[in-house]
């Protein structure tokens, strides 16, 4: 018996064929997988089945019913819920308001809002899906909002899940819960449909894997009687390096250093508390830590976007305390932010334009007052074709390019920039495995030039195959510095939860 | 024959010179049986254009025409066109020429607007019970100005003869057309006690008007003439009074008096004259004398003012026509005006 | 459809459903549209005097047109193009008034620049106010016109006054006059329209060609981003609100200093406005906003021939208004264009 | 210091009080109108427009019936009617909300003026044509100092206050309300939760009409009982101000239009005054105080006011 079944799905857009003839089976009651490369077309047929685009051609069988899915209203009905790659929610009303939003529970003529709470509080704690109800989603933290996404689909009674990479934001905790989550809602007959890049997951979580690739499924697979290396080979085409080797470090010279730094966060409380450390040329620092634990604030403040209340940073010995975005990029600051949608690029500037940025008032970009369009045009091009940036089209919107396509843009402008010291933010959130093993080789490139790195990821498998040294942020405050290959995830996983270095050792 | 007029941007429909205009070309052109047409200005870019539109419609005529601009604003515009158009007539209303040497083929009627606001505030202080009257001005252009000249001069001269001392408020609305506003800023005098307001403030003044009776209904208790006039004999009430045409009709009972401007008389004679081949070209000021000003009848509510007032009031008007009694023009003269020893014949 | 081609076709098309919802209103009135319809288009480009009228109208409209777009190309609204060429227009009026010992070749320029340095600094509040305390630009715009209104209003009743006619200013001196391109009749073309166009092109260069243009677009685009990549997102909100006020304040220069010669109370006349919805028509792209102002413009000037067919001004209020708003609403018009393709 | 003095009896005199609740109350209805259209995602320029345009209808219709209510309700219609031709072009066609807006308060200036001649016989202003008779509640007029503000109201005043607090209530305590203002953040995330994303725009967008026209029938059969083109005097475009300055919230709005109407009856107190003696040329300048204030207002105390995400942006369902 299958809970879901597309068949000979085709979706065009123009110029694009998203979904060739797929053909997708899902039993009641499993946990199926759904991977792929970047544009393969896995979010495409999955919005279709959320009615949010309609097929071409093909049909869709709801427990072997074949049904036409109008708009999400139609997919609601049919018991299919659906948490987005992007979220949707709506930042400015609370979490129960978004959970129970399209179906209120009223009271006479007033929306009910203490049924609403009551109702979310029971379900969160039916599934163990921890939400602050009352909170706003502006003030949460991405693992809660995608608490609150599951909640959403629950709420409406959904028996059929679709998770769009769920993984990509959380933290590994943050993974595991949502693993626990899952398996809860399988031993409740719930069907879910998971989409991931990360193929451990797929392997932990799923009973069977369908893979795509340009649009079209290239294989079907029993979880069980597979391995990654299998998986990856559908995917990319070919084999793929997961892990990465690097000579040992070796440079004395301090590059950057901060001492005692004191940041605040948006609400004006204390997110980064009297933080030191130092890098050194040709040696990446990883910084570890749940989201939310004052990174985001550490980087904003190195990098001159966020005020410094207290402490002092030094870039080679000098002091850049204070200094402003453009002054530290004169200095050899390079920056690849974590959220691209919002520092990293402009959505409306062509590819040529966003890969000058930071750098478009200097020579050859500019002679100061006009910009020289010929060198940015021939620049823009090496850069595509040096990092592999599909479409290789310089006039292309920067919000046009798919996320991995535009992470490259970012990751290619910046380290072109011939930094000297360069701090990287989640580089790899939610590419696929053949681009995060090109960004990385591309990071271990700058390693080897001798640029200072500091590497700040949630993945901790990034963390420990990059770092030379692994600091681990809790609560703004640094609980221990360790190398990788002295320590394990197990001693890690425990600072990141409010254990220092010596109360983890100790166990 | 033809006449054209081109109006400012306040277009038709402003109650006042515009319309006052159009009213007398009208008769002219009924009485002549000659054709008479109206072009609106969108915008002040408009007047140069439209004048010289109206005056190569004219020159298509065989035996020519006359074009009127309409309003201060035009005066720029009405000189720059008549050079070009000798063999056209041109009359301006409410344009005062910067110079003296006027085209020969322009007449410019002017209106002493403030020896017809001289006898509104010569009412208003005789029959104010507060000693308090208000003034409301559009913006502060020069008929305006001269409107007001005219009143504070009317109080003065009232307060010199009978040792009153009623005091002026004073206050402007800035535009001609938000009655709102002109509303807003009465009650605002209302309630600095002022007990009467003459407005020249357009569109403004209906809601001066409304409000003056908006407070006296509110006094009254009803709203009916026969109530309202015997209440306001009795123990006064608060009144409007009205500009450029007769406004009574908009508030019976509560407009006290009106100082009426014959914008339609002046534009009747204009195309008269250039019809007759009458033309005398230069300056004409109508005052009181020239019947080119006056003070509404006060249809209904003459009764609420004194007797002997009144023929005070017409013996003041004989002295204006004689040129014995000088009502200022100007702010300076307001300053230096002094009233002239007069006494009464009876 | 071509893009390029379709930015033509749509404005044209508007004006035709306009004119056809129109022709019925004329129908309903008893005037004949045609006759009507045939003194639009005499009026506005039939006869040297209709061109010189749709140049003289077209000029400012071009300025202010650019001045909004300028605006929305970085991120901001300016609503408040009415009140800076008012002051720009008013303080040059004021000093310009005693440059007649001063050469053409200087008196000119000095002119043009104290009205954009006006207009400049009056926008600028609106900027600074934005960039230091959040404080919203239509808020303050719309509150900066009025202000500018009587203000204004004050200056020609009060100190500028001349004069016991018009509230105006004293005429400027002749040498800061702008020279006459053409001349029909009292009407006179003033070196204006070439100002407007080359403040056109001045501000496409701005825009495309320029450091700062593409400062200003990024922090229009993406304040963030354009921070991290080491921009000042207050200073460029600060210059951007400058240089459209600065354009603004150029439009109240050439009516000043091409079309008026003196300040008047009217002289704006709501010409700020219509930037807005010029700068939207043309797309806030400088080529566009020419043709955009120029398709205003010369309805305006054809309106006024229409009066002397009976038809009344408002009319073409009316009629400007559809076209705005189907240029605004361009799929309605994209639709009936396909719908014809499919029945042909 | 004269100034000091008449300042203060500015404050003490009830009238001041009751100019401000008069002056105030077409702007709340303005503001509230647009705070309806705007949270829910769609850009309203237009209430200049759709209040001139209601002022002009109540008049007509006051004046063909000879019941002032009958000109309310037709001014209600009329803002529908009005505010639904920018619904359409701004919802159905995904228009630029700003130009659609700025076309529809030329089309309305155009219309009414036009319509003036054919209807009422004149063109630029009606007469007297009625008016909406103040509410006088018996007991409360000789209570001193409160009797002299609401002893006499225009029933729109209340009306005006009901209104806001009828919005705040729908806004933020029925589902309605939820969703509008989900609509106006993220219309995508309540269209994948199957909320009817237009139908609730063309809701905002209308009700902003009903709003608006009841600003305009205020204007017009509310306080002077007759029509004059361009009456509105630019209060729509101040109402946008006061709904941004009051962060798009029906309570806000309010506050900020009452800021405006008592700040503009102060400068028409003040120039009124009797105590401070001030040359005529210099009373323009009077006018200015309310516009400077809200300046500072906003710039010194409010700060910033963040827009609904989605304002101004056009919705458009994937195929
Ligand atoms: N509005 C648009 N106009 C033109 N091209 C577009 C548009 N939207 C998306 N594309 C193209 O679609 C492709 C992928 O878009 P999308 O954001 O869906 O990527 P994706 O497949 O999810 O990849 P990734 O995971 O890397 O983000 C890109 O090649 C982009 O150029
Ligand atoms: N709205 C759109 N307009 C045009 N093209 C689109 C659009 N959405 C998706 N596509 C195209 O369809 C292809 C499939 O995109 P889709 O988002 O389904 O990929 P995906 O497999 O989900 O990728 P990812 O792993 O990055 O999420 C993209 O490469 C893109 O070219
Ligand atoms: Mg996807
Ligand atoms: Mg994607």
């Amino acid at each position: 018996m299958y809970a879901v079944e597309m068949v000979n799905i085709v979706k065009k857009f123009p110029g694009v064929l998203a979904n060739d003839h797929v053909t997708i089976r899902i039993k009641k009651g499993e946990i199926h997988a759904i991977v792929g490369e970047n544009g393969a077309g896995k979010s495409t047929l999955m919005n279709q089945l959320y009615g949010l685009y309609h097929p071409d051609e093909g049909d869709i069988l709801i427990n072997g019913q074949k049904v036409t899915i109008k708009g999400p209203k139609d997919a609601i009905k049919n018991g299919i819920g659906m948490v987005h790659q992007h979220f949707m929610l709506v930042d400015t009303l609370t979490v129960a308001e978004n959970i129970v939003l399209g179906s209120e529970p009223v009271k006479g003529l007033n929306f009910d809002i203490k049924e609403a709470r009551k109702q979310v509080k029971e379900l969160s704690e039916k599934y163990g899906l921890f939400v602050d109800v009352d909170a706003k989603i502006e003030d949460i933290p991405v693992g809660m909002q995608q608490r609150v996404e599951i909640l959403k689909t629950l709420y409406r009674g959904a028996n059929i899940i679709i998770l769009d990479e769920p993984t990509a934001v959380l933290t590994p905790q943050e993974v595991e819960e949502l693993f626990e989550i899952m398996r809860k809602l399988k031993s409740d007959e719930k069907t879910i449909l998971f989409i991931s890049h990360k193929l451990h997951e797929v392997m932990e979580i799923s009973d069977r894997i369908t893979v795509m690739r340009l649009g079209k499924v290239t294989g079907e697979l029993e979880t069980s009687k597979t391995n990654p290396k299998e998986i990856a080979r559908h995917m990319v085409g070919r084999d793929v390096v997961l892990r990465v080797e690097k000579a040992p470090h070796k440079s004395k010279e301090k590059v950057f250093e901060i001492k005692d730094l004191v940041v605040k966060d948006n609400r004006g409380l204390v997110a980064v508390n009297k933080v030191s450390f130092d890098i050194r040329k040709g040696e990446i620092v990883g910084i570890a830590g749940v989201a939310g634990n004052g990174q985001t604030e550490l980087v904003e403040a190195i990098t001159g976007l966020r005020k410094i209340e207290d402490g002092k940073i030094y870039f080679e010995g000098k002091d850049v305390t204070h200094f402003t975005p453009k002054q530290l990029r004169e200095l050899g600051l390079a920056h690849i932010p974590e959220d691209r949608l919002k520092h990293g690029l402009i959505e409306e500037f062509e590819a040529y334009y966003n890969v000058i940025l930071g750098q478009h008032y200097k020579p050859p970009f500019s002679n100061g007052t006009f910009l020289n369009h010929k060198e940015i045009f021939e620049y823009t091009k090496n850069i595509m074709e040096e990092f592999d940036v599909r479409p290789r089209r310089i006039q292309h919107l920067g919000g046009n390019f798919s996320g991995g396509n535009q992470q490259k843009l970012v990751v290619g402008r910046e380290i072109r920039m011939n930094p000297k010291f360069l701090v990287v933010a989640q580089p790899t959130r939610g590419l696929d495995v053949g681009a995060i093993e090109f960004i990385h080789k591309q990071i271990l490139k700058m390693r080897e030039m001798d640029v200072g790195i500091l590497l700040i990821s949630m993945e901790l498998e990034e963390i420990f195959s990059l770092s030379d040294r692994i600091i681990v942020m809790y609560e703004g405050e640094i609980m221990g510095e360790v190398k990788p290959e002295e320590t394990t995830v197990e001693e890690v996983g425990l600072m990141m939860t409010g254990q220092r270095l010596v109360e983890a050792r100790r166990g | 024959f033809k006449a054209i007029m081109v109006t400012d941007t306040g277009g038709l429909g402003d109650k006042s010179f515009n319309d006052g205009t159009w009213a007398g070309v009208k008769r002219a052109a009924a009485e002549l049986g000659i054709d008479a047409q109206v072009i609106q200005s969108y915008e002040q870019a408009d007047y140069v254009s439209n004048l010289t539109k109206a005056a190569q419609e004219i020159q298509k005529e065989p035996d020519g025409g006359i074009v009127y601009a309409v309003g201060f604003m035009m005066t720029d515009a009405l000189f720059e066109v008549a050079q070009q158009f000798p063999d056209v007539y041109f009359a301006g209303i409410d344009i005062a020429p910067s110079s003296d040497n006027v085209p020969p083929n322009v007449i410019c009627f002017l209106f002493k607007e403030q020896e017809s606001a001289f006898l509104v505030g010569y009412i208003a202080a005789a029959t104010t019970r507060a000693n308090k009257v208000g003034f409301i001005g559009g913006i502060p252009i020069p008929p305006v100005e001269r409107f007001r000249y005219g009143f504070e001069t009317g109080v003065k001269v009232f307060n010199d003869l009978h040792g009153t001392n009623v005091q002026i408020i004073k206050g402007y609305t800035n535009q001609f057309s938000d009655p709102k506003k002109g509303k807003d800023l009465a009650l605002s005098q209302f309630a600095e006690g002022v007990d009467i307001i003459f407005h020249a403030s357009g569109a403004c003044g209906n809601g001066v008007i409304e409000a003056a009776k908006e407070k006296m209904v509110s006094l009254v208790g009803k709203d009916d003439l026969k109530s309202i006039l015997e209440y306001a004999f009795e123990k006064g009430g608060y009144f409007a009074m009205g500009v450029d045409v007769d406004q009574d009709y908009m508030a019976p009972g509560v407009v006290l008096a009106s100082a009426m401007k014959g914008v339609d008389t002046a534009s009747y004679l204009g195309v008269k004259w250039a019809y007759e081949g009458n033309w005398t070209p230069g300056i004409h000021k109508l005052g009181l004398a020239e019947n080119g000003v006056r003070m509404s009848p006060m249809k209904y509510t003459k009764g609420l003012v004194e007797n002997r007032t009144l023929a005070e009031l017409a013996y003041l008007v004989t002295l204006i026509k004689k040129g014995i009694l000088t009502v200022p023009e100007t702010e300076e003269a307001l300053k230096s005006f002094r009233t002239p020893n007069i006494v009464f014949p009876f | 459809m071509n893009k390029r081609f379709s930015a033509i076709l749509i404005p044209i098309i508007s004006v035709l459903i306009a004119l056809a919802i129109s022709t019925v209103i004329i129908l309903l009135i008893g005037k004949n549209p045609l006759t009507a319809y045939s003194a639009l288009i005499r009026g506005s480009f039939g006869s040297k005097q209709a061109i010189a009228d749709t140049i003289i109208k077209t000029t400012p409209l071009i300025l202010t047109g650019l001045a909004v777009g300028f605006g929305f190309r970085a991120g901001v609204f300016n609503i408040g193009a009415e009140g800076q060429m008012v002051m720009g227009a008013l303080i040059a009026a004021a000093f310009a008034g005693n440059f007649g010992f001063l050469p053409p070749i200087i008196a000119i320029p000095l002119t043009i620049l104290i009205a954009m340095a006006v207009g400049a600094g009056y926008a600028a509040i609106a900027g600074f106010l934005k960039a230091k305390t959040g404080a919203h630009e239509v808020v303050t715009t719309i509150m900066l016109n009025w202000i500018a209104t009587y203000f204004a209003s004050y200056m020609v009743t009060g100190p500028l006054k001349v004069g016991s006619g018009t509230p105006k200013s004293p005429e400027i001196a002749n040498s800061a006059q702008l020279p006459i391109l053409m001349k029909v009749g009292a009407i006179e073309v003033s070196a204006g329209i070439i100002i407007a166009v080359v403040a056109a092109i001045f501000m496409y260069i701005l825009l495309n060609k320029s450091t700062t243009g593409y400062e200003i677009k990024a922090v229009g685009f993406n304040p963030y981003a354009a921070e991290y990549g080491g921009i000042s997102v207050s200073k460029n909100i600060i210059l951007a609100m400058a240089i459209s006020g600065a354009l603004a304040g150029l439009a109240g220069a050439t009516e000043l200093m091409g079309v008026h010669h003196r300040f008047l109370g009217e002289l704006s006349g709501g010409k700020g406005f219509d930037g807005i919805s010029i700068a939207l028509i043309g797309q806030n792209n400088p080529i566009g906003i020419i043709f955009a102002a120029l398709l205003i413009g010369a309805l305006r000037t054809g309106s006024n021939e229409m009066q002397f067919v009976g038809v009344p001004k408002h009319m073409v209020m009316i009629i400007q208004g559809i076209v705005i708003f189907l240029v605004a609403a361009d799929r309605i018009v994209r639709t009936i264009m396909i719908r014809k393709k499919v029945t042909k | 210091m004269r100034v000091l003095e008449a300042i203060f009896l500015v404050f003490i005199n009830p009238l001041f009080y009751k100019i401000t609740l008069t002056a105030a109350t077409p702007l709340i209805f303005a503001s509230l109108g647009g705070v309806y259209s705007e949270i829910t995602g769609v850009v309203n320029i237009a209430l200049e427009g759709i209040m001139l345009m209601s002022a002009f209808t109540s008049v007509v219709f006051t004046y063909l019936s000879g019941n002032v209510w009958v000109g309310v309700l037709m001014a209600v219609i009329s803002g529908l009617a009005f505010s639904w031709i920018h619904a359409w072009g701004s919802i159905k066609w995904a228009g630029n909300q700003v130009v659609l807006g700025t076309a529809l308060i030329l089309i309305a200036q155009g219309v009414t003026g036009f319509l003036m001649e054919p209807i009422f016989g004149k063109p630029g202003q009606t007469d007297f044509v009625g008016k909406v008779e103040e509410l006088k509640i018996p007991g409360l007029s000789n209570v001193p100092f409160f009797g002299k503000i609401f002893g006499e109201l225009s029933p729109f005043v209340y009306m005006a206050f009901a209104a806001v607090a009828f919005s705040w209530w729908l806004i933020y305590k029925t589902k309605l309300g939820l969703r509008m203002r989900a609509v106006g953040e993220n219309p995508e995330a309540a269209d994948t939760l199957g909320i009817n994303v237009f139908g609730i725009r063309y809701f905002g967008v209308l009700m902003s009409g009903v709003w608006a026209g009841l600003a305009g029938a205020y204007l017009s059969i509310g306080e002077v009982g007759h029509f004059r083109e361009l009456m509105t005097g630019g209060r729509g475009f101040i109402a946008l101000a006061a709904m941004i300055l009051g962060k798009y919230n029906p309570v806000g709005a309010m506050l900020a239009s009452i800021l405006f109407g008592a700040s503009s009856a102060f400068a028409n107190q003040m120039q009124s005054s009797s105590l401070i003696h001030v040359s005529a040329t210099v009373k323009p300048l009077f006018d200015m105080i309310p516009f400077i204030l809200t300046i500072i207002v906003v710039a010194g105390f409010v700060g910033k006011s963040r827009a609904p995400k989605a304002d101004g942006i056009p919705y458009e369902k994937a195929s």
